[in-house]
Protein backbone atom coordinates (compact mmCIF):
# COMPACT_ATOMS: atom_id res chain seq x y z
CA UNK A 1 0.00 0.00 0.00
CA UNK A 2 0.95 3.79 -0.85
CA UNK A 3 -0.20 6.95 1.01
CA UNK A 4 0.21 10.45 -1.35
CA UNK A 5 -0.80 13.48 0.83
CA UNK A 6 -1.25 16.53 -0.59
CA UNK A 7 -2.28 19.73 1.62
CA UNK A 8 -5.34 21.81 -0.20
CA UNK A 9 -6.05 25.07 2.07
CA UNK A 10 -7.48 23.65 5.46
CA UNK A 11 -8.00 20.10 4.29
CA UNK A 12 -5.45 17.03 3.26
CA UNK A 13 -6.56 14.90 0.80
CA UNK A 14 -5.06 11.52 1.33
CA UNK A 15 -4.70 9.20 -2.12
CA UNK A 16 -4.12 5.63 -1.11
CA UNK A 17 -3.27 3.08 -3.22
CA UNK A 18 -3.01 -1.07 -3.05
CA UNK A 19 -4.24 -3.32 -0.58
CA UNK A 20 -5.08 -1.98 2.79
CA UNK A 21 -5.23 -5.25 5.27
CA UNK A 22 -3.90 -5.66 9.15
CA UNK A 23 -0.79 -4.86 7.64
CA UNK A 24 -0.42 -2.32 5.68
CA UNK A 25 -3.73 -0.39 7.71
CA UNK A 26 -0.37 0.40 10.38
CA UNK A 27 1.03 3.15 8.36
CA UNK A 28 -2.35 4.41 7.54
CA UNK A 29 -2.84 4.83 11.01
CA UNK A 30 0.00 6.89 11.23
CA UNK A 31 -0.44 9.34 8.61
CA UNK A 32 -3.77 10.05 9.98
CA UNK A 33 -2.94 10.40 13.49
CA UNK A 34 -0.33 12.64 12.36
CA UNK A 35 -2.15 14.83 10.16
CA UNK A 36 -4.80 14.98 13.61
CA UNK A 37 -1.74 16.15 15.28
CA UNK A 38 -1.09 19.13 12.86
CA UNK A 39 -4.29 20.09 13.56
CA UNK A 40 -6.23 19.22 10.15
CA UNK A 41 -9.66 17.54 10.31
CA UNK A 42 -10.80 17.91 7.33
CA UNK A 43 -9.70 14.89 5.34
CA UNK A 44 -10.52 13.29 1.57
CA UNK A 45 -9.86 10.21 0.68
CA UNK A 46 -9.22 9.34 -2.75
CA UNK A 47 -9.90 5.31 -3.26
CA UNK A 48 -9.94 5.64 -6.34
CA UNK A 49 -6.34 3.14 -6.55
CA UNK A 50 -7.48 1.51 -3.31
CA UNK A 51 -7.89 -2.43 -4.78
CA UNK A 52 -8.77 -3.91 -1.17
CA UNK A 53 -9.80 -3.42 2.12
CA UNK A 54 -10.26 -5.64 5.56
CA UNK A 55 -11.57 -4.52 8.61
CA UNK A 56 -8.57 -3.16 9.95
CA UNK A 57 -7.98 -0.77 6.84
CA UNK A 58 -11.47 -0.02 7.75
CA UNK A 59 -10.92 0.04 11.56
CA UNK A 60 -8.45 2.84 11.05
CA UNK A 61 -10.59 5.71 10.02
CA UNK A 62 -13.55 4.39 12.20
CA UNK A 63 -11.51 5.09 14.86
CA UNK A 64 -11.20 8.80 14.11
CA UNK A 65 -14.61 9.54 13.07
CA UNK A 66 -15.67 10.39 16.70
CA UNK A 67 -12.80 12.41 17.29
CA UNK A 68 -12.59 14.43 13.88
CA UNK A 69 -16.23 15.39 14.12
CA UNK A 70 -15.58 16.67 17.60
CA UNK A 71 -13.75 19.05 15.88
CA UNK A 72 -16.57 19.77 13.71
CA UNK A 73 -14.02 18.48 10.85
CA UNK A 74 -14.97 15.56 8.38
CA UNK A 75 -13.41 12.72 6.88
CA UNK A 76 -14.74 11.98 3.27
CA UNK A 77 -14.21 9.18 0.87
CA UNK A 78 -14.38 9.18 -2.97
CA UNK A 79 -14.10 7.05 -5.84
CA UNK A 80 -14.28 3.94 -4.32
CA UNK A 81 -14.05 0.54 -5.96
CA UNK A 82 -17.06 -2.18 -6.08
CA UNK A 83 -15.30 -4.59 -3.40
CA UNK A 84 -14.37 -1.71 -1.61
CA UNK A 85 -17.56 -0.03 -1.22
CA UNK A 86 -19.71 -3.51 -0.72
CA UNK A 87 -17.31 -4.17 2.84
CA UNK A 88 -18.73 -0.74 4.08
CA UNK A 89 -22.28 -2.09 2.86
CA UNK A 90 -21.70 -5.13 5.01
CA UNK A 91 -20.93 -3.10 8.00
CA UNK A 92 -23.77 -0.62 7.47
CA UNK A 93 -20.71 2.16 7.41
CA UNK A 94 -22.10 3.51 4.12
CA UNK A 95 -24.81 5.01 6.33
CA UNK A 96 -22.35 6.51 8.74
CA UNK A 97 -19.37 7.29 6.65
CA UNK A 98 -18.96 10.30 4.09
CA UNK A 99 -18.71 8.58 0.30
CA UNK A 100 -19.08 10.56 -2.67
CA UNK A 101 -18.91 9.58 -6.21
CA UNK A 102 -16.59 12.09 -7.70
CA UNK A 103 -13.28 14.45 -6.34
CA UNK A 104 -16.15 17.85 -7.03
CA UNK A 105 -18.75 16.02 -4.52
CA UNK A 106 -16.35 14.79 -2.21
CA UNK A 107 -15.34 18.81 -1.52
CA UNK A 108 -18.80 19.79 -1.59
CA UNK A 109 -19.84 17.29 1.16
CA UNK A 110 -16.46 18.59 3.08
CA UNK A 111 -17.33 21.50 2.86
CA UNK A 112 -21.16 21.80 3.95
CA UNK A 113 -22.76 22.75 7.23
CA UNK B 1 -9.72 -29.42 -5.85
CA UNK B 2 -7.97 -29.48 -2.31
CA UNK B 3 -5.18 -26.60 -1.13
CA UNK B 4 -3.41 -26.32 2.04
CA UNK B 5 -1.21 -23.51 2.65
CA UNK B 6 1.18 -23.35 5.83
CA UNK B 7 2.49 -20.36 6.43
CA UNK B 8 4.85 -18.46 9.06
CA UNK B 9 2.35 -16.11 11.13
CA UNK B 10 3.38 -12.38 10.05
CA UNK B 11 0.96 -10.01 8.92
CA UNK B 12 3.45 -9.19 6.00
CA UNK B 13 2.38 -13.31 5.26
CA UNK B 14 -1.59 -11.78 4.74
CA UNK B 15 -1.49 -10.88 1.04
CA UNK B 16 0.50 -13.98 -0.10
CA UNK B 17 -2.10 -15.88 1.29
CA UNK B 18 -4.94 -13.53 -0.41
CA UNK B 19 -3.53 -14.35 -3.43
CA UNK B 20 -2.91 -18.43 -2.85
CA UNK B 21 -6.73 -18.19 -2.02
CA UNK B 22 -7.76 -16.20 -4.61
CA UNK B 23 -6.37 -18.65 -7.25
CA UNK B 24 -7.46 -21.52 -4.97
CA UNK B 25 -11.01 -20.64 -5.24
CA UNK B 26 -10.80 -20.01 -9.21
CA UNK B 27 -13.17 -22.56 -10.12
CA UNK B 28 -15.69 -21.35 -8.26
CA UNK B 29 -18.48 -20.41 -10.36
CA UNK B 30 -19.09 -17.29 -8.93
CA UNK B 31 -19.43 -13.09 -9.78
CA UNK B 32 -15.36 -11.66 -9.11
CA UNK B 33 -17.20 -9.45 -6.19
CA UNK B 34 -18.39 -12.56 -4.52
CA UNK B 35 -14.63 -13.97 -4.95
CA UNK B 36 -13.48 -10.92 -3.70
CA UNK B 37 -15.32 -11.31 -0.38
CA UNK B 38 -14.79 -14.95 0.21
CA UNK B 39 -10.99 -13.73 -0.06
CA UNK B 40 -11.86 -11.14 1.98
CA UNK B 41 -13.76 -13.52 4.97
CA UNK B 42 -11.10 -16.14 4.73
CA UNK B 43 -8.33 -12.94 5.12
CA UNK B 44 -10.23 -11.74 7.91
CA UNK B 45 -10.00 -15.48 10.24
CA UNK B 46 -6.13 -15.76 9.01
CA UNK B 47 -5.63 -12.29 10.52
CA UNK B 48 -7.20 -13.39 13.79
CA UNK B 49 -5.29 -16.61 14.12
CA UNK B 50 -2.29 -14.61 13.35
CA UNK B 51 -2.75 -11.83 16.29
CA UNK B 52 -4.68 -13.11 18.10
CA UNK B 53 -4.31 -16.82 18.17
CA UNK B 54 -0.32 -16.72 17.79
CA UNK B 55 0.48 -13.11 18.82
CA UNK B 56 2.32 -12.53 15.25
CA UNK B 57 5.10 -14.69 16.33
CA UNK B 58 6.89 -16.10 13.10
CA UNK B 59 8.17 -19.08 14.97
CA UNK B 60 4.90 -20.63 14.46
CA UNK B 61 2.12 -21.47 11.54
CA UNK B 62 -1.29 -21.12 10.90
CA UNK B 63 -2.53 -23.99 8.12
CA UNK B 64 -5.26 -22.98 5.80
CA UNK B 65 -7.23 -26.02 4.30
CA UNK B 66 -8.97 -25.22 1.06
CA UNK B 67 -11.90 -28.26 -0.62
CA UNK B 68 -13.17 -26.34 -3.24
CA UNK B 69 -15.49 -27.63 -6.46
CA UNK B 70 -17.46 -25.23 -8.33
CA UNK B 71 -20.35 -25.04 -6.76
CA UNK B 72 -18.93 -25.58 -2.74
CA UNK B 73 -16.40 -24.01 -0.47
CA UNK B 74 -14.93 -25.18 2.59
CA UNK B 75 -12.09 -23.92 4.40
CA UNK B 76 -10.31 -25.00 7.35
CA UNK B 77 -7.82 -21.91 9.36
CA UNK B 78 -6.04 -23.78 12.22
CA UNK B 79 -4.16 -21.83 14.87
CA UNK B 80 -2.05 -23.20 18.07
CA UNK B 81 -3.25 -20.44 19.74
CA UNK B 82 -6.48 -22.42 22.18
CA UNK B 83 -9.26 -20.04 22.31
CA UNK B 84 -12.58 -20.27 24.23
CA UNK B 85 -15.13 -20.11 20.93
CA UNK B 86 -17.60 -18.03 23.35
CA UNK B 87 -15.52 -15.11 23.62
CA UNK B 88 -15.73 -13.98 19.89
CA UNK B 89 -19.01 -12.80 20.60
CA UNK B 90 -18.30 -9.21 20.00
CA UNK B 91 -19.39 -9.64 16.56
CA UNK B 92 -22.71 -8.56 17.84
CA UNK B 93 -21.43 -5.58 19.37
CA UNK B 94 -23.61 -2.40 17.05
CA UNK B 95 -21.69 -0.57 14.09
CA UNK B 96 -22.29 2.53 15.36
CA UNK B 97 -21.31 2.16 18.42
CA UNK B 98 -17.76 0.89 17.79
CA UNK B 99 -17.78 3.95 16.01
CA UNK B 100 -18.58 5.93 19.15
CA UNK B 101 -15.81 4.01 21.23
CA UNK B 102 -13.23 4.72 18.49
CA UNK B 103 -12.43 0.99 18.15
CA UNK B 104 -10.10 0.23 15.43
CA UNK B 105 -10.77 -3.75 15.87
CA UNK B 106 -14.22 -5.66 16.60
CA UNK B 107 -15.39 -5.66 12.56
CA UNK B 108 -13.43 -8.57 11.23
CA UNK B 109 -16.08 -11.59 12.34
CA UNK B 110 -19.32 -9.67 11.46
CA UNK B 111 -17.39 -9.48 7.56
CA UNK B 112 -16.91 -13.12 7.96
CA UNK B 113 -20.50 -14.39 9.60
CA UNK B 114 -21.75 -11.88 6.80
CA UNK B 115 -19.89 -13.32 3.80
CA UNK B 116 -20.19 -17.28 4.45
CA UNK B 117 -23.22 -19.38 4.60
CA UNK B 118 -21.32 -20.94 8.25
CA UNK B 119 -18.79 -20.51 10.30
CA UNK B 120 -17.46 -22.86 13.17
CA UNK B 121 -14.63 -23.41 15.60
CA UNK B 122 -13.74 -25.97 17.62
CA UNK B 123 -10.61 -27.63 18.71
CA UNK B 124 -9.00 -30.91 17.52
CA UNK B 125 -5.83 -32.23 17.99
CA UNK B 126 -4.50 -29.22 20.32
CA UNK B 127 -5.38 -26.62 17.09
CA UNK B 128 -7.85 -23.95 17.02
CA UNK B 129 -10.31 -24.38 13.54
CA UNK B 130 -12.67 -22.05 12.28
CA UNK B 131 -13.63 -23.97 9.60
CA UNK B 132 -15.76 -21.71 7.14
CA UNK B 133 -18.14 -23.47 4.66
CA UNK B 134 -20.31 -21.77 1.38
CA UNK B 135 -22.42 -23.60 -0.90
CA UNK B 136 -23.62 -21.15 -4.49
CA UNK B 137 -26.78 -21.49 -5.36
CA UNK C 1 5.49 -20.80 3.59
CA UNK C 2 4.50 -24.42 2.45
CA UNK C 3 1.53 -24.89 0.13
CA UNK C 4 0.02 -28.30 -0.90
CA UNK C 5 -2.70 -28.89 -3.77
CA UNK C 6 -5.04 -32.14 -4.51
CA UNK C 7 -6.29 -31.87 -8.28
CA UNK C 8 -7.96 -34.25 -10.24
CA UNK C 9 -6.31 -35.67 -12.64
CA UNK C 10 -7.63 -33.96 -16.17
CA UNK C 11 -5.71 -31.66 -18.10
CA UNK C 12 -8.28 -28.83 -17.61
CA UNK C 13 -7.05 -28.61 -14.04
CA UNK C 14 -3.67 -27.21 -15.28
CA UNK C 15 -4.38 -23.41 -15.72
CA UNK C 16 -5.92 -23.42 -12.55
CA UNK C 17 -2.87 -25.31 -10.87
CA UNK C 18 -0.50 -23.10 -12.63
CA UNK C 19 -2.39 -19.78 -11.03
CA UNK C 20 -2.04 -21.71 -7.77
CA UNK C 21 1.86 -22.30 -8.22
CA UNK C 22 2.00 -18.92 -9.27
CA UNK C 23 0.36 -17.08 -6.18
CA UNK C 24 2.28 -20.24 -4.14
CA UNK C 25 5.81 -18.95 -5.43
CA UNK C 26 4.90 -15.31 -5.46
CA UNK C 27 7.51 -14.63 -1.86
CA UNK C 28 10.18 -15.73 -4.25
CA UNK C 29 13.02 -13.41 -5.34
CA UNK C 30 13.06 -13.37 -8.41
CA UNK C 31 12.23 -11.81 -11.69
CA UNK C 32 8.77 -12.19 -13.41
CA UNK C 33 10.40 -14.31 -16.29
CA UNK C 34 12.23 -16.51 -13.75
CA UNK C 35 9.24 -17.34 -11.89
CA UNK C 36 7.09 -18.15 -14.97
CA UNK C 37 9.82 -20.16 -16.17
CA UNK C 38 9.44 -21.78 -12.77
CA UNK C 39 5.93 -21.98 -13.00
CA UNK C 40 6.16 -23.67 -16.49
CA UNK C 41 8.51 -26.64 -15.30
CA UNK C 42 6.08 -27.61 -12.36
CA UNK C 43 3.13 -27.18 -15.45
CA UNK C 44 5.24 -29.88 -17.43
CA UNK C 45 6.01 -32.25 -14.10
CA UNK C 46 2.47 -32.01 -13.44
CA UNK C 47 1.19 -32.44 -16.90
CA UNK C 48 2.71 -35.54 -16.69
CA UNK C 49 1.89 -36.83 -13.70
CA UNK C 50 -1.46 -36.25 -15.03
CA UNK C 51 -0.99 -37.72 -18.60
CA UNK C 52 1.28 -40.63 -18.18
CA UNK C 53 0.83 -41.26 -14.49
CA UNK C 54 -2.78 -40.96 -14.42
CA UNK C 55 -4.02 -41.70 -18.02
CA UNK C 56 -6.30 -38.35 -17.30
CA UNK C 57 -8.34 -40.57 -15.47
CA UNK C 58 -10.39 -37.96 -13.14
CA UNK C 59 -11.58 -40.02 -10.53
CA UNK C 60 -7.46 -40.49 -9.35
CA UNK C 61 -5.56 -37.15 -7.99
CA UNK C 62 -1.95 -35.92 -8.11
CA UNK C 63 -0.33 -33.75 -5.30
CA UNK C 64 1.48 -31.10 -5.19
CA UNK C 65 3.69 -29.93 -2.47
CA UNK C 66 5.19 -26.48 -2.41
CA UNK C 67 7.91 -25.72 0.16
CA UNK C 68 8.98 -21.64 -0.39
CA UNK C 69 11.43 -19.20 1.47
CA UNK C 70 12.07 -16.09 -0.32
CA UNK C 71 15.43 -18.00 -2.05
CA UNK C 72 14.57 -21.34 -1.93
CA UNK C 73 12.14 -23.33 -3.45
CA UNK C 74 11.89 -27.40 -3.45
CA UNK C 75 8.13 -28.99 -5.00
CA UNK C 76 7.15 -32.63 -4.62
CA UNK C 77 4.76 -33.61 -7.18
CA UNK C 78 3.19 -37.23 -6.44
CA UNK C 79 0.88 -39.79 -8.63
CA UNK C 80 -0.06 -42.98 -8.42
CA UNK C 81 1.24 -44.38 -11.86
CA UNK C 82 4.61 -46.19 -10.63
CA UNK C 83 6.80 -46.16 -13.19
CA UNK C 84 10.55 -46.55 -13.69
CA UNK C 85 12.51 -43.21 -13.43
CA UNK C 86 15.00 -44.41 -16.05
CA UNK C 87 12.43 -44.71 -18.89
CA UNK C 88 12.62 -41.07 -18.78
CA UNK C 89 15.18 -40.90 -20.12
CA UNK C 90 13.65 -39.58 -23.73
CA UNK C 91 14.52 -36.15 -22.94
CA UNK C 92 18.02 -36.45 -24.21
CA UNK C 93 16.86 -36.81 -28.10
CA UNK C 94 18.22 -34.09 -29.71
CA UNK C 95 15.80 -31.18 -31.10
CA UNK C 96 16.60 -31.57 -34.21
CA UNK C 97 15.65 -34.97 -34.42
CA UNK C 98 12.41 -34.26 -32.45
CA UNK C 99 11.44 -32.16 -35.43
CA UNK C 100 12.00 -34.48 -38.06
CA UNK C 101 10.36 -37.44 -36.37
CA UNK C 102 7.43 -34.83 -36.24
CA UNK C 103 7.10 -35.58 -32.66
CA UNK C 104 4.32 -33.79 -30.48
CA UNK C 105 6.04 -34.46 -26.98
CA UNK C 106 9.09 -35.27 -25.41
CA UNK C 107 9.97 -32.19 -24.91
CA UNK C 108 8.41 -31.22 -21.73
CA UNK C 109 11.40 -32.94 -19.32
CA UNK C 110 13.97 -31.09 -21.30
CA UNK C 111 12.58 -27.78 -20.52
CA UNK C 112 12.48 -28.75 -16.29
CA UNK C 113 15.45 -29.97 -16.53
CA UNK C 114 16.82 -26.67 -17.55
CA UNK C 115 14.72 -24.65 -15.63
CA UNK C 116 15.42 -26.63 -12.08
CA UNK C 117 18.41 -26.83 -10.15
CA UNK C 118 17.40 -30.61 -9.22
CA UNK C 119 15.22 -32.89 -10.66
CA UNK C 120 14.66 -36.23 -8.76
CA UNK C 121 12.48 -39.21 -9.13
CA UNK C 122 11.70 -41.91 -6.32
CA UNK C 123 8.84 -43.93 -5.25
CA UNK C 124 7.52 -43.63 -1.61
CA UNK C 125 4.44 -44.87 -0.04
CA UNK C 126 3.34 -46.55 -3.41
CA UNK C 127 3.37 -42.76 -5.53
CA UNK C 128 5.83 -41.55 -8.04
CA UNK C 129 7.21 -38.24 -6.48
CA UNK C 130 9.03 -35.88 -8.68
CA UNK C 131 11.10 -33.60 -6.82
CA UNK C 132 12.36 -30.46 -8.12
CA UNK C 133 14.20 -27.60 -6.02
CA UNK C 134 15.86 -24.49 -7.42
CA UNK C 135 18.29 -22.06 -4.83
CA UNK C 136 18.14 -18.60 -6.09
CA UNK C 137 21.78 -16.95 -5.98
CA UNK D 1 -7.21 -20.14 -25.67
CA UNK D 2 -8.85 -18.65 -28.53
CA UNK D 3 -7.43 -19.23 -32.19
CA UNK D 4 -8.43 -16.56 -34.94
CA UNK D 5 -8.03 -17.78 -38.21
CA UNK D 6 -8.10 -14.71 -41.68
CA UNK D 7 -6.54 -16.45 -45.20
CA UNK D 8 -4.51 -13.85 -47.00
CA UNK D 9 -4.05 -15.52 -50.86
CA UNK D 10 -2.17 -18.42 -50.30
CA UNK D 11 -1.44 -18.06 -46.44
CA UNK D 12 -3.21 -18.36 -43.38
CA UNK D 13 -2.74 -15.84 -40.80
CA UNK D 14 -3.84 -17.42 -37.31
CA UNK D 15 -4.12 -15.20 -34.18
CA UNK D 16 -3.43 -17.37 -30.86
CA UNK D 17 -4.93 -15.79 -27.60
CA UNK D 18 -4.53 -17.02 -23.96
CA UNK D 19 -2.78 -19.93 -22.93
CA UNK D 20 -1.09 -23.14 -24.95
CA UNK D 21 -0.85 -26.07 -22.71
CA UNK D 22 -1.20 -29.96 -22.86
CA UNK D 23 -5.46 -29.18 -22.53
CA UNK D 24 -5.78 -26.37 -25.17
CA UNK D 25 -3.10 -27.77 -27.22
CA UNK D 26 -5.71 -29.64 -28.48
CA UNK D 27 -7.54 -27.48 -30.70
CA UNK D 28 -4.55 -25.72 -32.15
CA UNK D 29 -3.61 -29.39 -33.91
CA UNK D 30 -6.55 -29.15 -35.17
CA UNK D 31 -6.91 -25.76 -36.32
CA UNK D 32 -3.42 -26.69 -37.85
CA UNK D 33 -4.56 -30.04 -39.29
CA UNK D 34 -7.10 -28.57 -40.90
CA UNK D 35 -5.27 -25.71 -42.53
CA UNK D 36 -2.90 -28.47 -44.13
CA UNK D 37 -5.69 -30.32 -45.36
CA UNK D 38 -6.66 -27.66 -46.95
CA UNK D 39 -3.50 -27.65 -49.41
CA UNK D 40 -2.21 -24.38 -47.44
CA UNK D 41 1.03 -24.78 -46.22
CA UNK D 42 1.94 -21.19 -45.61
CA UNK D 43 1.27 -20.13 -41.75
CA UNK D 44 1.91 -16.99 -40.31
CA UNK D 45 1.33 -17.19 -36.37
CA UNK D 46 0.66 -14.07 -34.59
CA UNK D 47 1.50 -14.86 -30.88
CA UNK D 48 1.03 -11.04 -29.81
CA UNK D 49 -1.51 -12.20 -27.10
CA UNK D 50 -0.05 -15.96 -26.71
CA UNK D 51 0.74 -15.09 -23.38
CA UNK D 52 2.26 -19.05 -21.92
CA UNK D 53 3.21 -22.10 -23.92
CA UNK D 54 4.10 -25.62 -22.87
CA UNK D 55 6.27 -28.16 -24.24
CA UNK D 56 2.75 -29.55 -25.17
CA UNK D 57 1.99 -26.14 -27.25
CA UNK D 58 5.48 -26.27 -28.64
CA UNK D 59 5.09 -29.91 -29.59
CA UNK D 60 1.83 -29.11 -32.31
CA UNK D 61 4.34 -26.62 -34.16
CA UNK D 62 6.84 -28.48 -33.94
CA UNK D 63 5.55 -31.78 -35.48
CA UNK D 64 4.20 -29.72 -38.96
CA UNK D 65 7.84 -28.20 -39.75
CA UNK D 66 8.74 -31.26 -41.27
CA UNK D 67 5.57 -31.85 -43.38
CA UNK D 68 5.22 -28.17 -44.12
CA UNK D 69 8.64 -27.68 -45.26
CA UNK D 70 8.22 -30.74 -47.98
CA UNK D 71 4.91 -28.78 -49.89
CA UNK D 72 7.74 -26.01 -49.69
CA UNK D 73 5.77 -24.02 -46.97
CA UNK D 74 6.83 -22.35 -43.97
CA UNK D 75 5.82 -21.51 -40.75
CA UNK D 76 6.66 -18.25 -39.41
CA UNK D 77 5.68 -16.90 -36.07
CA UNK D 78 5.77 -13.56 -34.25
CA UNK D 79 5.07 -10.79 -32.03
CA UNK D 80 5.89 -13.49 -29.30
CA UNK D 81 6.13 -12.42 -25.78
CA UNK D 82 9.55 -12.96 -23.44
CA UNK D 83 8.21 -15.94 -21.77
CA UNK D 84 7.06 -17.86 -24.88
CA UNK D 85 10.49 -16.60 -26.62
CA UNK D 86 12.43 -17.73 -23.79
CA UNK D 87 10.81 -21.62 -24.04
CA UNK D 88 12.05 -22.18 -27.05
CA UNK D 89 15.04 -20.53 -26.43
CA UNK D 90 15.71 -23.08 -23.59
CA UNK D 91 14.69 -26.17 -26.38
CA UNK D 92 17.13 -24.70 -29.01
CA UNK D 93 14.04 -23.91 -31.48
CA UNK D 94 15.06 -20.25 -32.23
CA UNK D 95 17.25 -21.57 -34.52
CA UNK D 96 14.62 -24.09 -36.18
CA UNK D 97 12.07 -22.26 -36.17
CA UNK D 98 11.75 -18.77 -38.52
CA UNK D 99 10.69 -16.38 -35.50
CA UNK D 100 10.07 -12.44 -36.46
CA UNK D 101 9.39 -9.35 -34.50
CA UNK D 102 6.87 -7.80 -36.75
CA UNK D 103 3.70 -8.78 -39.49
CA UNK D 104 5.90 -7.36 -41.68
CA UNK D 105 9.25 -8.78 -41.23
CA UNK D 106 7.60 -12.40 -40.85
CA UNK D 107 5.86 -11.76 -44.02
CA UNK D 108 9.11 -11.06 -46.07
CA UNK D 109 10.46 -14.60 -44.28
CA UNK D 110 7.06 -16.08 -45.54
CA UNK D 111 7.66 -15.39 -49.17
CA UNK D 112 11.23 -15.58 -49.54
CA UNK D 113 13.49 -18.38 -50.94
N1 LIG E 1 -8.00 -17.04 16.34
C1 LIG E 1 -8.31 -16.31 17.45
N2 LIG E 1 -7.67 -16.53 18.61
C2 LIG E 1 -7.97 -15.81 19.72
N3 LIG E 1 -8.90 -14.83 19.76
C3 LIG E 1 -9.57 -14.56 18.62
C4 LIG E 1 -9.32 -15.28 17.41
N4 LIG E 1 -10.15 -14.79 16.46
C5 LIG E 1 -10.86 -13.80 17.04
N5 LIG E 1 -10.52 -13.66 18.34
C6 LIG E 1 -11.10 -12.68 19.31
O1 LIG E 1 -12.32 -12.18 18.74
C7 LIG E 1 -12.29 -10.74 18.69
C8 LIG E 1 -13.11 -10.24 17.51
O2 LIG E 1 -12.47 -10.54 16.27
P1 LIG E 1 -12.69 -9.59 15.03
O3 LIG E 1 -14.16 -9.38 14.85
O4 LIG E 1 -11.97 -10.19 13.88
O5 LIG E 1 -12.06 -8.20 15.43
P2 LIG E 1 -10.56 -7.74 15.64
O6 LIG E 1 -9.68 -8.91 15.36
O7 LIG E 1 -10.40 -6.65 14.64
O8 LIG E 1 -10.50 -7.28 17.05
C9 LIG E 1 -10.81 -10.38 18.64
O9 LIG E 1 -10.57 -9.07 19.09
C10 LIG E 1 -10.20 -11.47 19.52
O10 LIG E 1 -10.28 -11.10 20.88
N1 LIG F 1 4.67 -39.14 -14.33
C1 LIG F 1 5.00 -39.96 -15.34
N2 LIG F 1 4.50 -41.23 -15.39
C2 LIG F 1 4.83 -42.06 -16.41
N3 LIG F 1 5.63 -41.71 -17.44
C3 LIG F 1 6.14 -40.47 -17.46
C4 LIG F 1 5.87 -39.54 -16.42
N4 LIG F 1 6.52 -38.39 -16.72
C5 LIG F 1 7.16 -38.60 -17.88
N5 LIG F 1 6.94 -39.85 -18.35
C6 LIG F 1 7.48 -40.43 -19.59
O1 LIG F 1 8.56 -39.63 -20.02
C7 LIG F 1 8.36 -39.20 -21.38
C8 LIG F 1 8.97 -37.84 -21.64
O2 LIG F 1 8.27 -36.84 -20.94
P1 LIG F 1 8.23 -35.35 -21.53
O3 LIG F 1 9.63 -34.92 -21.82
O4 LIG F 1 7.46 -34.48 -20.60
O5 LIG F 1 7.48 -35.46 -22.90
P2 LIG F 1 5.95 -35.74 -23.26
O6 LIG F 1 5.19 -35.87 -21.98
O7 LIG F 1 5.56 -34.53 -24.03
O8 LIG F 1 5.97 -36.97 -24.09
C9 LIG F 1 6.86 -39.26 -21.57
O9 LIG F 1 6.49 -39.38 -22.93
C10 LIG F 1 6.48 -40.45 -20.72
O10 LIG F 1 6.64 -41.65 -21.46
Amino acid sequence: MEIFKQKQGDSLLISVEGELDASSSIDMDKAIEATINEGIYKLLINCEKLSYISSAGVGVFVSYVEDIKNKNGKIVFYKMQANVLSVLQILGLDKILSIAETEEEAKLILNEG
Amino acid sequence: MKAKLKAECSKEKLKYIRGFVKESIEILEATDLEKEQIVLAIDEVCANAIIHGNQTNDTKQIILEIDVTETSLKVDISDIGLYDPEELAGRNKDIADIVKDKQKGGMGLKLVYSIMDNVEYYIKNNMSICSLTKVLK
